[in-house]
C-alpha cells in the first residue's frame, strides 16, 4: 500500500505540472489580458475632468513606449517559457504569486475568502448529508411507497428550483419583505463589539439564507443514489444472514448495507469535506454579498487576473489530488476487496 | 446423448396445477421481462407515458403552437401556411417576403367576407413577438397570451413549448454522450486498474483542471454559436464525474467470483465489462441520469454570455429562467417554467425508479 | 412439550408452491435431520421458520416454545421475531461464500451477536468470537479473525457461519447443509461441537443435509423430502431399516460406483506442474501494514500431471490450499513454479489463453457466487457457447443449452421457464447443477470440480458423476477433482493427492492411496467414512 | 481671474457668496446612507489613483480638493478653491495658478505648490490609472514658480486644458511617507490618503462599508464655492453585490438614497410599502447633461452598408415608440442627433453659417443635409411602420436590393445579411424587434453575442456589421471628433471611427470645430456637422434618458427645491443635500 501512496504522490508532480502547462498555454491565447485592459482604460480616459462627458483624448492609437510599460507592469515583458519557468520556481516554494488587480498575494486572497466559503461549505455540506443519508435509506425501505413518491417530488423540487431563483426568492421575501433576516454578509457590522454568545447567534442568523438556498437543491441527488444503492444490495445474502443474526432493522440498514451500499458516497466524504472548506457559489455569494471563493475565481478568470487564477489551480489542484488519493484509500479501507493493481 | 431417468415422476398431479398460474414462468425473452418489470412500476411506467406524450406534442409544435395559420382560405383559394412560405403580396400585402399572418392589416384582409385562417391553438411561434400586445413586456397571463410573456414580449407558453422540445432534446443527446463515456471511461479505468487506472486518472485531472472557460472564450472567438458546437463542448468535459462513480463500482465488482468465472470461461474483457460487470454497476447511472438531464437543460443556456449559448432567440428553458430571475416580479415566467422543470425532472426519476427496477431481477417474480 | 411444531407449511413463488404441506415437530435438545432430493424445499422450509423467505408467500403455523410461551413463528410481529433470531433460533446457511457480509471480518460478524445477543462488552465479545473460532478448528484463530470472507476457504467460512450461530447459544440450531465444505476430520469435529452444545444448553437441531452418514450418526430422527412434502419421517434406525417411501428407498441404495477407465499409456500429458507455489498477499495489522506485505502460503510445492482420460483426485483438509492449488491451475491466480498446460503456461499470449479456456472449464465451490446476478440461466450456460462455438445459430445454442442441462436433472418440464430464471431462484443444488452445465457444454477436454457434489443430494449426485464418466470414457476428459466426499474420489479417481496446510502429504494411484495410506492424516480421512 | 470658463464667459462674479443652487442655510448633522455604485464590489485600498486594486465608492470626491470647483449650474467653468487665482496665457499655452494661503490637508500642513507638482506627477506616473495619463497627454510640465504658485505648461493650445488639470485631484506629498521616505506610488495603499477636501475616512469595515466623517474644521467650508455643500456629518457607503439585493436593501431602509437607471425596475420593482407609506420617494429630476449619442453604429467598411440608401432604409425599419411602450415604459426619448441637449445641436433648416460651411460640400453630401434636420423616423399613427418599411423597401429597391428566392439580394445575386455584434445577452431585446422588422424587408440581421475581450477585440480591428455604441455627450466637441469621424482614424485599427466615415466634408468640418476660437465660431461648425453625420445615416439613433431617477428617505433627507441642470445623480445629494 505505502508504495502505492508513494507512486501516487510521485505521480502529483507530473499531474500538477501537465495541469500548470496546460492551463498556461490555454491561457496565452486568451483574448483580452491584463494589458489590453489596460490599454483600454488608458483610452477611456479619466473621466475625471472638471465635467462628466466625453473627455479629452489627447492620444489616439497605442503608444508602443506605453505598451512596453504596461507590458512590463504585469510582467509580460519576458517570454512565455521564461515566465512559466518563473512561476513553476515560485509554486515550488509555495509562493502562490501576487494578484494583477488586487492589492494581494492570492493566498492572502484565499485565506481572506475562506470563512465565507468554509461558512457555506461545510453546513450545507453537513445538513445534507445528515438529511439526504437517512432519508434516503428510508425511501429505500419503502420503496414504491408513497411515502417514497412523495418525498421524492420535494426534493425534486429543491433540486428544480435553481439556487440563484431561490437565493432571489428568500432574499426577496425573508430579507426584503419580511425582514427576518440581513440581507448580506456573514456578520453584522458591529459584530467585533459583540459578546461571544451573540457573535454566534449574530453569525448564524446571517448565514440562515444563504445556507438554505444552497442545501436545498443538495438533498436530491444524495438521497437519491442512497436510495438506489440501498435497493441494490438490500436483497443480497448476507443481508438476510444478518437478519437472522436477529439484528434490529436498523442496524442492518446502518450496518451492513450501508457499508456496502453507500461505497460511493463513503469513500467521497473525505474528499467532500475537504472540498467543503473550499466551495465557492458565484450566485449565491453576489446575491448575499459574501466575499467567498467563489467570486474570486470567476471575476479572478472573467477579469484574466493571472495569477489568482494559476495560483488557486495550483492550491486547489494540489489540495484536489490529495483529497482523490485519500478517498481512493478510504476505498480501500472500507472494501478490502478493491486492488488498485 | 445418453439416457437417464429423472428421480420424480413429473405426472405428479400438484406439479401440473402449478404450472398453470405462474405467470412469470412463463418463458420470455430477458429484455421482454426487464419491460414487464419496467411496467410493473405503475408510477415509471406512467411517467414514461406522459413524457413520451410531452415530448410527442413537443415535436409537433408546430401544430399546437404557431404563429402561421394551418389553413388559410383566401379569396377562393386555400392555402398551407404551416408548410410552405407565401409572400405578404398574396395576401395583398406590400412586401415580397413571408407573410406575418399576425399583423392586422394581414388580419384585416383574412377576416374580410368569404376569407377565413385556421390558427393553432396557441397564435405563436417560438420567435413570435407579440407584436401587438396591450402591457408592456414581460405582460402577465391574459387571453392574448394565456402564460403571459417573456421580457423580450414573446408568448410564454410558446416559449414552453419549443423550449421544452430543445431542451429535452438537446439534454437527452447530451446525456447520452455523457452517460456512454462516462461508463466507458469508468469501466475501463475500474476494470484494468493498475497502470491504465493510474494513467487515465491522471489524464482525468489534467482535463478536468483544463481552463474551460478560457476554452470555451476561445472557441467562441473561432465559431459561431450553435446547439451541435455546444454539445461538443459540453460533452467534452461532462463525463468525468460519472466516471468516478462507474470506476468504483467496477474496482469492487471485478473482484466478485462471477466475474472469475467469466474469466474462466473465456470470456473476453470486454464481454465481462459489458455483460457481467456493467448491469450490476448501473446504480450511479441510473441515479445520476435525471440529474444529468435537468443539468443539461441548464447548460443548455450557461455559456450564453460568452456568446456561445444557444443561437440568440432559440427558446430554452434555462433562458426562461435567467429571465425569471433578472424578472422577480414577473412570477408566471419563472413560475411556469419551473414547473416544467420539475415536471420534467420528476418524471425523469420516476422514470429511473422503474428503470432500477427493470434492472434488477430480483424484483421481479412477485 | 414441542419445542417447535411446524404444521401445514407451505411456501409459494408467484403461486408456485416450493414446500406443500409440510408438518413436522422437534423436542428441545432433539436433532431432527432433514434429507431429500435438491431442490425439495428444505432450504425453503428453513428460512421461512425466521421470516426470511424473501419473496415468498408463506401459509401454515410452526409455534415455538418461547420464554413468554408459545407463539406462531410465521405470524409473529417483526419486532418479536427479530429478538427470536440469533437468540432463539440461529441459522447456518448453505452458501456461506454469499451469505457472509463482504466487508467485515468474520470476528467482527461473530462478535456482533455476542455483543447484541448476550451482552457482551465489545472486548469481551472479540475474545469470545476467537474462542468461538478455535471451536470450529480453524488454525491460528487469533488471526484469522480478522480475515475478510473473501480471504478463507470455502471450508473456513461455513465454519465461521457456524460460529456465528452458535454464538447466542440458540435454542434450535437449523443447520442447511453445515459441513458441505469440510472435511472428515473437522467434520467430526463440528459435530462433536454440537453434540456437547445440544447436551451443555439442550440446543435442538434442524440438520439439513444431503449426507447420510452423517444423519445416521448424528440425528435422532430423520425427515424425508421430496418435491416440497415430506414423505417420510421418522427415528432414523427405524427409517435407514425399512424405508417406506419409494424415494427414500432410492435415496439409501445410492451410492456413487467407480467405473473408470485405466488411462492410457498413450494418453497426452494435459497438465504438469512442478513445484506449484501459490500465495495471497496478506495485510499485515497495524501500521506495519503499511510498510510490509505478509505473504501467506496457501500451496507449496505441489508437483503432479494430469494425462487426458485422467482424473486427479485432490482431498484434504478445509484450507489446505485445493481450491486454491485449482485456481493456480486455471491461471486465476498467479503462482510460481513450473505449470504446463499442453505444453504451454498461462498469460503468454492473448490467444494462446483463450484456447486454453475452450479447453480447461471449472465448477466453482461456491456456485451462487460464481454465477453472474443479473444473467438468466439461458444466458450464463449459453455464454460459454457464444465464445468458443460462435459458429452456432441461436436455436442450435439453446438446444445445446438445454441438452445438458437435462444432463445434470434440469428441464424444462420441471422448471417451466427454466432458460429464463435467474440464479437466485434456484436451490443450492440446483444452482450447483447449473454450474456443471456451464462448463460442460463448452466440451472441454479438461474439467477443473471444486466441490461439485457438495449439495446434491445421493441420488442427484450418482447421476452427475455418473454422467462425468461417461463423458470421460466417451472423450477423454480429465478431471482435476477436489472433493471432501471420500466416496467420490474412490468412485472417480485414477490419482490421489492428499493436501494438508497447503502442502502434499501424500500423492499416488488412488488404489495405493487409499488401500496403503502412509501418512496418518489420510488413515485419520479413509478411517472416518468406512 | 477667480475662475476659468472655456469661452470666458464665467456665470458668477468674482467674490460671489455662494452657488445659486445650494442652500447656505442648510443644517450640518445628520447622516447620508449610500449604496456603492462600483462594479467592483469591494475595496482593498484607500488610494484611488493606483492601477492596482479598487478604492470605495466617492472616495476621491470626499476626500480631495482641486484647484477648481465646477459649479452644477454652468457648464465649462471652474471656479477657485484650492486655487485663489487662475490666469491662463494668451498663447493657451500655460496656466498659472496661485494658491489660497489658508488651504489646508487633513494633518494639518498647508496646500502649496510643491503638492500639485507631486500630485500631478504621481497621477502621470507609471503606477497611476492609465486615463489620468491620457487626459493630461499634452501637459508638458508643472512648474512651481513659489511656494504658493504653480504653472502647468502645455504642449498645445487647448481651450480645456485649464479646466483639466484644475478638476484633477490635489493631494500633499507626505501620504504614503513612512520615516522621512516617501513609498513608490503604487506601495501606498492602505495608508489613510492626505487630501484637503471636506470628508475624512470614519470607521471601516474593510471591503464591505465603509464611512466618511466631516472634517469641522474643513478649511473651506465658508468658502464660497462650498457654501451649503459637505452637510452631512458622516456619509456611510454599504456595498452590495446583487441588484436585487440592493434593491430589496432599499425597499428595507437599508440606506437613503439610490439612483436607478433601468427603466424597467424603475416603472416594476420600485414599489413596497415604505413607498407607499411616504418614506421612500420616487422622484424624477429633468437634467440638461448632453444627451450623448447613444447608437446602432453602421460599419460602412462592409460593401452592402456603403449605401446611403440602405443605412436609412435600416433605421426606418426601428419602431422606437413601439419599444418605448413595450419595453421602457416611455422613460427614453429618441436621441436626436450627435449634440442632444446642448447648444451644439442643430435644429430646423441651416442658418447661413452653417450654410457657409456646408456649401463647399454640396455635391460630396447628402442633399438633405441643406434641408430640415434630420428626425429619427416616428411609428406613432396608423399602421406607421408599415409606411415606414414600405419607404424603405422602396430605398433598398432603389439601392439594388431586392427579395427574390428567399432573401434580399442585388443585382450580382448577393444575399443581405447582417450580424450584430455585442458582449452581452441583453442587447437582444431590444434588437430583436429590428430585426423582426428587418425580416419584412428580407433583412436578416443575427445576433451574436461574444465575451467582452472578444468582443473589444472585434472593435478594434471593426470586425462588425453593426454594434451598439453609447457616445458620451459633450458640451465642448473638439479634437475628438477627428477621432470618431475623421478619415485618417477611419484606416486606423483601434481608433474610434468605428462606422469608418471617410469624407472631406467631415474632416473639414471637424478642423472648423476644432478651431474655433469663440462659441459664435463653435457652433456653426459642430452644427453642420450634426446634419451632415445625421443625413448620412452612419448612425441609428437609440434613445437616452432626460432625467435622474432617484429614490430617497423623505424622512431623511432634505433637499434643495431645484435640482442645477448639470447636476450628476447622487453627487448632487452628497454635495447640497441634509439631514431633517
Ligand atoms: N426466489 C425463488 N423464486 C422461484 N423459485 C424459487 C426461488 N427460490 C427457490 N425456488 C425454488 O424452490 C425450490 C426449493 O428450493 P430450496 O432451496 O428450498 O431447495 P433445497 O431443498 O434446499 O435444495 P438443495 O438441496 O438443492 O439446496 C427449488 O425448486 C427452487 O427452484
Ligand atoms: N484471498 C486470500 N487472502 C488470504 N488468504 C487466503 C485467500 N484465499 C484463501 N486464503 C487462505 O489460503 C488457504 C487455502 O485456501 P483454499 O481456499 O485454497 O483452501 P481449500 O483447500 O480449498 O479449503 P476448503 O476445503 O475449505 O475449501 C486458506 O487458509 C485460506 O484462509
Ligand atoms: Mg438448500
Ligand atoms: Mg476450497
Amino acid at each position: 500500500m505505502l508504495t502505492y501512496v508513494f507512486k501516487r504522490l510521485l505521480l502529483m508532480v507530473p499531474t500538477l505540472l501537465g495541469v500548470l502547462f496546460f492551463t498556461f498555454l490555454v491561457i496565452q491565447f486568451v483574448p483580452g489580458g491584463p494589458v489590453e485592459q489596460y490599454l483600454a482604460e488608458a483610452k477611456a480616459g479619466a473621466g475625471v475632468g472638471a465635467e462628466g462627458g466625453l473627455s479629452y483624448r489627447g492620444a489616439q492609437g497605442v503608444d508602443p513606449k506605453r505598451l512596453e510599460m504596461a507590458k512590463a507592469l504585469y510582467g509580460f515583458d519576458k517570454p512565455a517559457h521564461e515566465r512559466f519557468v518563473q512561476m513553476l520556481v515560485q509554486f515550488a516554494r509555495f509562493d502562490l504569486g501576487k494578484s494583477f488587480f488586487q492589492n494581494r498575494d492570492v493566498s492572502q486572497l484565499i485565506w481572506e475568502k475562506l470563512p465565507v466559503s468554509m461558512s457555506l461549505g461545510l453546513w450545507t455540506f453537513f445538513i445534507s448529508y445528515l438529511v439526504a443519508v437517512p432519508l434516503g435509506v428510508a425511501k429505500a425501505v419503502r420503496a414504491g411507497s408513497r411515502f417514497d413518491l412523495i418525498t421524492t417530488m420535494v426534493v425534486l423540487v429543491g433540486y428544480a428550483i435553481p439556487g440563484f431563483v431561490l437565493g432571489v426568492a428568500l432574499l426577496v421575501v425573508f430579507g426584503g419583505q419580511l425582514q427576518w433576516f440581513p440581507l448580506r454578509g456573514l456578520t453584522s457590522s458591529n459584530w467585533e463589539q459583540m459578546a461571544w454568545g451573540a457573535r454566534i447567534v449574530d453569525y448564524l442568523w446571517h448565514i440562515v439564507l444563504p445556507v438554505t438556498a444552497m442545501v436545498l437543491g443538495s438533498f436530491a441527488v444524495t438521497a437519491m443514489l442512497t436510495k438506489n444503492a440501498f435497493l441494490e444490495e438490500i436483497r443480497k445474502q448476507y443481508v438476510v444472514t444478518a437478519r437472522a443474526k436477529g439484528l434490529s432493522e436498523n442496524r442492518v440498514l446502518w450496518k451492513h448495507v450501508m457499508r456496502n451500499a453507500l461505497i460511493p458516497i463513503i469513500t467521497g466524504f473525505p474528499a467532500a469535506f475537504i472540498g467543503a472548506f473550499f466551495t465557492g457559489s458565484l450566485l449565491i455569494e453576489t446575491l448575499f454579498s459574501l466575499d467567498g471563493l467563489g467570486l474570486l475565481s470567476y471575476e479572478s478568470v472573467i477579469r484574466r487576473d493571472y495569477p489568482v487564477v494559476m495560483g488557486t489551480l495550483y492550491l486547489f489542484t494540489l489540495i484536489g489530488l490529495v483529497t482523490k488519493l485519500i478517498s481512493d484509500l478510504c476505498y480501500v479501507w472500507v472494501d478490502p476487496r478493491v486492488k488498485f493493481d | 446423448m445418453f439416457g437417464w431417468t429423472r428421480v420424480s415422476n413429473s405426472t405428479d398431479p400438484h406439479m401440473v396445477t402449478v404450472a398453470g398460474p405462474a405467470v412469470s414462468l412463463v418463458p420470455q425473452s430477458p429484455s421482454r421481462r426487464a419491460w414487464q418489470r419496467f411496467k410493473r412500476n405503475r408510477m415509471g411506467y406512467f411517467s414514461l407515458w406522459v413524457f413520451v406524450a410531452l415530448l410527442v406534442v413537443s415535436l409537433f409544435a408546430e401544430l399546437v403552437s404557431n404563429d402561421r395559420p394551418l389553413l388559410v382560405r383566401y379569396e377562393g383559394q386555400v392555402y398551407v401556411p404551416l408548410v410552405r412560405d407565401y409572400p405578404e403580396t398574396t395576401f395583398g400585402g406590400d412586401f415580397a417576403t413571408p407573410t406575418d399572418y399576425l399583423d392586422p392589416f394581414i388580419q384585416q384582409r383574412l377576416a374580410a367576407p368569404g376569407n377565413w385562417a385556421v390558427f393553432a391553438i396557441n397564435p405563436y411561434g417560438p420567435k413570435t413577438l407579440n407584436y401587438f400586445a396591450k402591457e408592456p413586456n414581460p405582460s402577465a397571463p391574459s387571453r392574448a397570451n394565456w402564460l403571459g410573456t417573456d421580457d423580450k414580449g414573446r408568448d410564454l407558453l410558446a416559449q414552453l413549448i419549443y423550449g421544452f422540445r430543445v431542451s429535452t432534446l438537446f439534454a437527452l443527446a447530451l446525456t447520452l454522450v455523457g452517460v456512454l463515456l462516462g461508463l466507458l471511461t469508468g469501466a475501463i479505468q475500474g476494470f484494468f486498474g493498475g497502470k491504465t487506472d493510474l494513467l487515465f486518472q491522471r489524464f482525468i485531472e489534467v482535463w478536468s483542471a483544463m481552463p474551460e472557460l478560457y476554452l470555451l472564450i476561445i472557441f467562441s472567438a473561432v465559431f459561431a454559436p450553435s446547439i451541435t458546437l455546444l454539445l461538443v463542448l459540453l460533452s467534452l468535459f461532462g463525463w468525468m464525474g460519472l466516471s468516478d462513480y462507474v470506476r468504483a463500482e467496477f474496482l469492487r465488482n471485478r473482484q466478485l467470483d462471477f466475474v472469475r468465472a467469466a474469466r474462466a470461461l473465456g470470456v473476453s474483457n470486454w464481454k465481462i465489462i459489458v455483460r457481467h460487470i456493467l448491469p450490476n454497476s448501473m446504480t450511479p447511472v441510473v441515479t445520476f441520469l435525471p440529474f444529468r438531464m435537468s443539468g443539461a437543460i441548464l447548460a443548455l443556456t450557461s455559456l450564453d454570455f460568452l456568446g456561445l449559448g444557444v443561437p440568440p432567440g432559440t427558446p430554452s428553458l434555462g433562458e426562461l429562467l435567467a429571465q425569471g430571475k433578472n424578472n422577480i416580479d414577473a412570477w408566471w415566467i419563472s413560475l411556469s417554467t419551473f414547473a416544467v422543470l420539475v415536471i420534467t425532472l420528476l418524471l425523469l426519476t420516476l422514470m429511473g425508479d422503474a428503470l432500477r427496477d427493470a434492472l434488477d431481477p430480483r424484483k421481479a417474480d412477485q | 412439550m414441542m419445542l417447535l411444531s411446524v404444521d401445514n407449511l407451505r411456501v409459494s413463488f408467484a403461486g408456485h408452491a416450493v414446500v406443500n404441506g409440510v408438518s413436522f415437530n422437534i423436542k428441545p435438545g432433539e436433532k431432527l435431520a432433514l434429507v431429500g432430493e435438491s431442490g425439495s424445499g428444505k432450504t425453503m422450509c428453513a428460512m421461512s421458520l425466521l421470516g426470511l423467505a424473501q419473496g415468498a408467500s408463506v401459509s401454515g403455523h410452526a409455534w415455538f416454545e418461547t420464554d413468554s410461551g408459545r407463539a406462531d413463528l410465521l405470524a409473529m410481529p417483526p419486532q418479536k421475531m427479530q429478538a427470536i433470531r440469533g437468540k432463539d433460533i440461529a441459522m447456518v446457511f448453505q452458501e456461506p461464500m454469499s451469505a457472509l457480509n463482504p466487508l467485515f471480518t468474520i470476528g467482527e460478524q461473530i462478535a456482533e451477536v455476542l455483543e447484541l445477543k448476550m451482552g457482551l462488552s465489545p472486548m469481551e465479545a472479540a475474545q469470545a468470537a476467537i474462542d468461538l473460532i478455535a471451536d470450529t478448528g480453524i488454525a491460528n484463530p487469533s488471526h484469522r479473525v480478522n480475515a475478510y470472507p473473501h480471504q478463507l476457504s470455502g471450508g473456513q467460512r461455513q465454519r465461521a457461519m457456524i460460529a456465528m450461530a452458535l454464538a447466542a447459544r440458540p435454542k434450535l440450531l437449523l443447520a442447511d447443509e453445515p459441513t458441505t465444505a469440510l472435511d472428515v476430520t473437522v467434520r467430526r469435529q463440528i459435530l462433536d461441537l454440537l453434540g456437547s452444545l445440544q447436551v451443555k444448553y439442550n440446543m435442538a437441531v434442524l440438520l439439513i443435509t444431503h449426507d447420510l452418514h452423517l444423519v445416521r450418526s448424528f440425528a435422532d430422527r430423520v425427515a424425508v423430502m421430496e418435491q416440497g412434502r415430506i414423505v417420510e419421517q421418522g427415528v432414523v434406525a427405524d427409517v435407514f431399516t425399512k424405508p417406506q417411501h419409494a424415494y427414500t428407498r432410492r435415496l439409501l441404495a445410492s451410492a456413487p460406483s467407480r467405473d473408470i477407465q485405466p488411462i492410457q499409456l498413450s494418453a497426452p500429458v494435459l497438465v504438469s506442474a512442478a513445484g506449484l507455489r501459490v500465495s495471497y498477499p496478506v495485510a499485515t495489522p497495524g501500521l506495519r501494514g503499511w510498510f510490509a506485505k505478509a505473504v501467506f502460503t496457501a500451496v507449496e510445492g505441489a508437483s503432479f500431471s494430469l494425462a487426458a482420460g485422467q482424473t486427479l483426485g485432490i482431498v484434504g483438509e478445509s484450507g489446505s490450499g485445493k481450491t486454491s492449488l485449482a485456481l493456480a491451475v486455471l491461471g486465476l491466480h498467479p503462482s510460481e513454479g513450473n505449470l504446463r498446460l499442453w505444453g504451454r503456461g498461462w498469460g503468454q499470449a492473448k490467444s494462446v489463453d483463450l484456447a486454453l479456456r475452450k479447453d480447461i472449464q471449472v465448477v466453482f465451490q461456491d456456485p451462487f457466487s460464481s454465477l453472474s446476478p443479473r444473467l438468466t440461466i439461458g444466458e450464463i450456460v449459453g455464454e460459454g457457447l457464444l465464445i468458443h462455438a460462435p459458429s452456432l445459430s441461436a436455436a442450435q445454442r439453446q438446444s445445446e443449452v438445454l441438452q445438458t442441462l437435462a444432463e445434470v436433472g434440469m428441464t424444462d418440464a420441471q422448471f417451466p421457464g427454466l432458460l429464463q430464471r435467474y440464479p437466485h431462484q434456484f436451490s443450492g443444488g440446483q444452482r450447483q447443477r447449473i454450474a456443471i452445465a456451464r462448463a460442460l457444454v463448452v466440451a472441454p477436454k479438461l474439467l477443473v470440480l471444486d466441490e461439485p457434489t457438495s449439495a446434491l443430494d445421493m441420488t442427484m449426485a450418482q447421476q452427475v458423476l455418473g454422467l462425468l464418466q461417461r463423458l470421460q470414457h466417451g472423450r477423454g476428459l480429465a478431471y482435476l477433482l477436489i472433493t471432501h466426499d471420500v466416496a467420490v474420489v474412490r468412485a472417480m479417481a485414477h490419482d490421489v493427492i492428499v493436501m494438508r496446510d497447503g502442502r502434499v502429504l501424500e500423492q499416488g494411484p488412488a488404489d495405493q492411496v487409499f488401500h496403503r495410506p502412509t501418512q496418518e492424516y489420510t488413515q485419520i480421512l479413509l478411517a472416518a467414512t468406512q | 481671474a477667480h475662475g476659468y470658463a472655456l469661452w470666458g464667459d464665467l456665470q458668477y462674479p468674482a467674490g460671489f457668496s455662494q452657488f445659486a443652487y445650494v442652500n447656505a442655510a442648510a443644517p450640518k448633522g445628520g447622516e447620508l446612507r449610500l449604496v456603492s455604485n462600483l462594479r467592483v464590489s469591494t475595496f482593498d485600498k484607500y488610494n484611488p489613483f493606483t492601477v492596482k486594486g479598487s478604492a470605495p465608492a466617492y472616495l476621491s470626491g470626499l476626500m480631495f480638493d482641486s484647484l477648481l470647483a465646477s459649479s452644477l449650474d454652468e457648464t465649462s467653468a471652474g471656479y477657485g478653491l484650492l486655487a485663489q487665482d487662475v490666469t491662463v496665457s494668451d498663447d493657451r499655452l500655460n496656466a498659472t495658478f496661485r494658491l489660497r494661503p489658508e488651504a489646508r490637508f487633513h494633518n494639518g500642513e498647508p496646500v502649496r505648490a510643491l503638492d500639485v507638482k507631486h500630485s500631478f506627477a504621481m497621477l502621470m506616473g507609471e503606477f497611476a490609472s492609465p486615463g489620468y495619463r491620457t487626459a493630461l497627454e499634452d501637459l508638458a510640465s508643472v512648474d512651481v514658480v513659489d511656494p504658493l504658485t504653480v504653472r502647468f505648461r502645455f504642449k498645445r493650445p487647448n481651450r480645456e486644458l485649464p479646466l483639466t488639470v484644475g478638476g484633477f485631484p490635489i493631494f500633499s506629498h507626505r501620504w504614503g511617507e513612512v520615516g522621512g521616505v516617501l513609498k513608490p506610488f503604487d506601495q501606498v495603499v492602505m495608508d489613510i490618503p492626505i487630501g484637503s477636501g471636506p470628508y475624512k475616512i470614519g470607521p471601516v469595515v474593510f471591503g464591505k462599508d465603509i464611512t466618511y466623517v466631516r472634517d469641522p474644521n474643513y478649511w473651506a467650508k465658508n468658502l464660497n464655492v462650498r457654501k451649503g455643500t459637505a452637510n452631512f456629518d458622516r456619509i456611510t457607503v454599504k456595498i452590495y453585490k446583487d441588484s436585487t439585493a440592493r434593491l430589496e436593501a432599499l425597499k428595507a431602509g437599508e440606506f437613503d438614497l439610490m439612483r436607478f437607471f433601468s427603466a424597467g425596475d424603475w416603472a416594476r420593482r420600485v414599489n413596497g410599502r415604505k413607498f407607499d407609506s411616504g418614506e421612500l420617494v420616487k422622484a424624477e429630476f429633468k437634467h440638461r447633461l448632453p444627451t450623448g449619442f447613444q447608437s446602432y453604429v453602421l460599419n460602412t467598411r462592409r460593401s452592402q452598408l456603403q449605401d446611403v440608401r440602405v443605412r436609412q432604409a435600416l433605421g426606418l425599419a426601428i419602431d422606437f415608440e413601439w419599444m418605448s411602450r413595450q419595453m421602457f415604459y416611455g422613460a427614453y426619448q429618441r436621441v436626436q442627433g450627435l449634440f442632444g441637449n446642448t447648444d451644439c445641436q442643430a435644429s430646423g433648416i441651416p442658418d447661413p453659417a452653417q450654410l457657409a460651411l456646408l456649401e463647399p460640400w454640396r455635391s460630396r453630401i447628402p442633399q438633405a443635409v441643406f434641408g430640415p434636420m434630420a428626425q429619427a423616423p416616428r411609428t406613432d399613427g396608423d399602421g406607421s411602420l408599415r409606411g415606414n418599411l414600405r419607404l424603405a423597401q422602396k430605398l433598398l429597391k432603389e439601392a439594388g436590393w431586392t427579395y427574390r428566392d428567399g432573401a434580399l439580394r442585388n443585382t450580382q445575386n448577393d444575399v443581405f445579411e447582417l450580424e450584430y455584434l455585442d458582449s452581452a445577452e441583453t442587447g437582444a431585446r431590444t434588437v430583436g424587434p429590428w430585426a423582426r422588422n428587418l425580416e419584412k424587408l428580407g433583412v436578416k440581421l443575427t445576433f451574436r453575442p461574444v465575451d467582452f475581450a472578444l468582443y473589444q477585440q472585434r472593435l478594434q480591428k471593426f470586425e462588425f456589421d453593426i454594434t451598439s455604441i453609447a457616445y458620451q455627450g459633450t458640451h465642448n466637441p473638439g479634437q475628438e471628433f477627428a477621432d470618431l469621424f475623421g478619415s485618417k482614424a477611419a484606416k486606423q485599427e483601434d481608433s474610434g471611427n468605428f462606422s469608418g466615415v471617410q469624407s472631406p466634408a467631415i474632416d473639414a468640418l471637424v478642423t472648423r470645430m476644432t478651431q474655433a476660437n469663440s462659441k459664435a465660431e463653435l457652433l456653426p461648425a459642430c452644427r453642420a456637422l450634426d446634419r451632415v453625420i445625421s443625413h448620412s445615416h452612419y448612425l441609428i439613433p437609440q434613445w437616452s434618458a432626460s432625467t435622474h431617477r432617484l429614490v430617497y428617505n423623505d424622512w431623511r433627507l432634505s433637499r434643495p427645491e431645484q435640482m442645477p441642470p448639470y447636476a450628476q445623480g447622487e453627487t448632487w445629494a452628497i454635495d447640497t443635500w441634509w439631514a431633517k
